[in-house]
């Protein structure tokens, strides 16, 4: 039987090795797999590569991540929001790697990586700083950036619902980047607000259909941390 | 009389916001950066159906909830709680880049910093070696909506123009903005150069080509 | 009042040129939209380019139009099925160009030119007679070949159900292609089992956002015609 | 004696699905051709869940429906009626090809006209100047999957090798294959050549060699 429920966060990260690329889904609060970047701490893992959006938020999840120096490089498009203070200290203090990739860039480059679209080129940054030394093309009559898969190790989730199968569904602006990132990494964890195990997910509505799923961790936590 | 050249009064960021909304018909799929433009919202007549697309990936944003109504899960792209409209929907991040990226947004209105004569947009960086920079879906808006409108100050605090020949500032996009409103103008970017729609009431074409850094005229059809 | 209804299939297809491009839903007789094909031929729009992934069954809705001499070109992945007798004898008799295109590479054009990727690059054909004369590169330890976003002037689609804000469901395998055209033309016409005009569909669950759609017209036309 | 040498019996069609069959461990989530390959799904014993895809847009094809049950919306890429299992799921093309193109696939099982020592793949055209040709998944699947098994009589019908150095028909992906199962024998394609894992009850490996224009060698674990 098909059976992708792991019984803790500690035995969903198993597996996770030093140097590994996370990709983080969640957009500011919410969507973020708060409880699992923390178990990354239990680890011990670190000197990782993590691809995320924002680079956390006060003390919690990915800003705690950052605050134990677990993370080299951070890949990110937009770091710099209120409460991002753990990760302005970091990089003002040299102790963390930026690359800064533009949101929807962020967002088709895992695209691809999952859909085997090894680099595709984009508009998007194609007269600006982030495309120094990059590889342009024109088409038609607009300048375009070619632009690299960007794979994960790792990816950390959060889901509203998920069945035995790995099927998920979303609630609301918590999809974001969570579906994007399961079809990127080799392994995919889902935390999960609810959990249907026997009772399948409808196949007219799942939005992350469990060939992109690994693993499953139940946890009923609440409304977004903030 | 030296009193009468004075006697214009600029926009209210509010007044910005309200004069955009005038010009978004109905229909229209629509982006708001944060700021000035998240305000244009509340300014569209409610009988006048817009949907507004958010980046996290949300068309039909309605105004900021009740607070008994909050729900924790439906923030905008400012993280900012938000409802959601009757025929709105819900999608991933690709998806949602899709629609800018793909062409399918009929405008998005940005703030910025700098806007040239050609339409290059300097909204993202206020230096190349910014300390902790942050791009966001700037680069994307910029040239993935069908128009850019820019919603800005005429000048800076200190009365710097922030209409140019060439962007100091680092681009965001270049030939990227159509129109651009300020507290004190409308104006089009057009291949013959900078047209003046609409000014504020008491103010001349001399008097805004003063605060402009890159040649004014009027609009032939204003 | 955004309303996208349309009272037929002749005001739905309003505007219909000579020589544009149509991008055809469908996989097999299941999610094809049969009657905005065939309303195409009343229009007497002509020298057309049409993008399926086969050309057409029996007697009705591709099939008629590459009978009624309509279309110049055909871009498809697998034409020759049983029951395509009228496309196999068009081409065998010179009567209508074919570009052939892996199935997994017409349906990522597709989705390229909605997505704003001027060209990506894929494995997928590289070491074959379909990548002759195209730009190859190496990623990793594969060769990809470079292939272009294809857009359509028009899409025709089929829906399960739609409201008057265009956001469409699809039934089971009828999802297939109708999706991706949705998203990569100019002009996306469909028709739709059911209809809820002023009653929402569940955000949640919307597969094809109104977004990607301009028109649609109220076909109950009940099981998929083979 | 002579006849000891012909005493081997090839396998039928539903033989090599079955044998294909044994080797899919539960979890696996598995695209099918058309062909024998479809057979494999009804051979895998129930308490074994494998998961199998379809290009058109489904995971967990179910067998075929019986007559009362049929939803004529439900087709697999071979457009036969089938059925969807507890824990499938429906989505578009371009996601469908994404799960195949980006090797989310544990496996397909494809037909074959030839494959290679290498491991290269003909099974799309018989010519290069094919009329009416068609390629559908073929190039896809074969590209993307983890592995690529061949589910094909080892000769020919009028006793020509299938198992080539060269393939002579159209190339559907070079360096593709893993593994062939034949109506005679079980090959893996291995950095060092063929290597032969089973073959039929009786049937030595000369007289396999015979009817394999590639060299072959047992393989040292089997």
């Amino acid at each position: 039987m098909i059976d992708k429920l792991a019984a803790s966060v500690a035995e969903a990260l198993t597996g996770l090795e030093d140097g590994a690329t996370l990709l983080l889904g969640g957009f500011g609060a919410v969507g973020q797999a708060t409880h699992l970047i923390e178990g990354v701490i239990e680890t011990g893992a670190r000197d990782l590569t993590v691809v995320a959006n924002n680079a956390g938020y006060g003390q919690v999840g990915l800003a705690r991540l950052l605050k134990e120096g677990r993370v080299r490089k951070l890949i990110c498009s937009y770091p710099r929001i209120a409460g991002s203070t753990i990760f302005e200290e970091l990089y003002s203090a040299g102790g963390l790697e930026l690359e800064l990739v533009p949101q929807g860039t962020l967002a088709e480059r895992m695209r691809a990586a999952g859909a085997g679209v090894p680099a595709f080129f984009t508009p998007t940054g194609a007269d600006t700083s982030l495309a120094r030394g990059r590889e342009i093309r024109r088409f038609g009559n607009r300048d375009c950036v070619l632009e690299e898969a960007l794979y994960g190790d790792v990816a950390l989730i959060e889901a509203w619902e998920a069945d035995r199968w790995g099927n998920l569904t979303y609630r609301a602006a918590g999809r974001n980047f969570n579906p994007v990132c399961a079809m990127a990494a080799r392994l995919t964890i889902a935390q999960t607000q609810h959990l249907r195990r026997d009772e399948p997910l409808d196949p007219e509505t799942i939005v992350t259909p469990g060939i992109f799923v690994d693993r499953v961790v139940h946890l009923a936590y609440g409304d977004p941390i903030t | 009389m030296a009193t009468a050249t004075t006697e214009w009064v600029p926009l209210s960021r509010h007044q910005i916001a309200a004069r955009i909304a005038q010009d978004i018909p109905e229909g229209w799929y629509v982006n708001l950066g944060i700021g000035v433009p998240t305000l244009v919202a509340d300014n569209v007549p409610k009988e006048r159906e817009v949907v507004f697309h958010s980046e996290n990936g949300i068309l039909g944003i309605g105004p900021a909830p009740e607070k008994a109504d909050l729900d924790p899960w439906l923030i905008n792209a400012g993280k900012e709680y938000v409802t959601l409209l009757p025929g709105g929907s819900f999608f991933h991040h690709a998806d949602s880049f899709a629609m800018i990226r793909g062409r399918h947004l009929d405008l998005c209105v940005l703030g910025a910093y700098e806007v040239s004569s050609r339409g290059d947009l300097a909204n993202w960086a206020r230096s190349d070696d910014d300390t902790a920079p942050a791009v966001g879906g700037a680069m994307d808006l910029a040239v993935g909506a069908q128009r850019v409108w820019v919603a800005m100050q005429h000048v800076t605090k200190s009365g710097e123009p922030r209409i140019v020949e060439t962007c100091r500032y680092p681009l965001t996009a270049r030939a990227s903005v159509t129109r651009i409103y300020t507290d004190l103008a409308v104006l089009d970017v057009t291949p013959d150069g900078l047209q003046v729609r609409e000014m504020v009431a008491g103010l001349s074409l001399e008097a805004l080509q003063e605060k402009t850094a890159a040649p004014l005229r009027l609009a032939a059809d204003r």
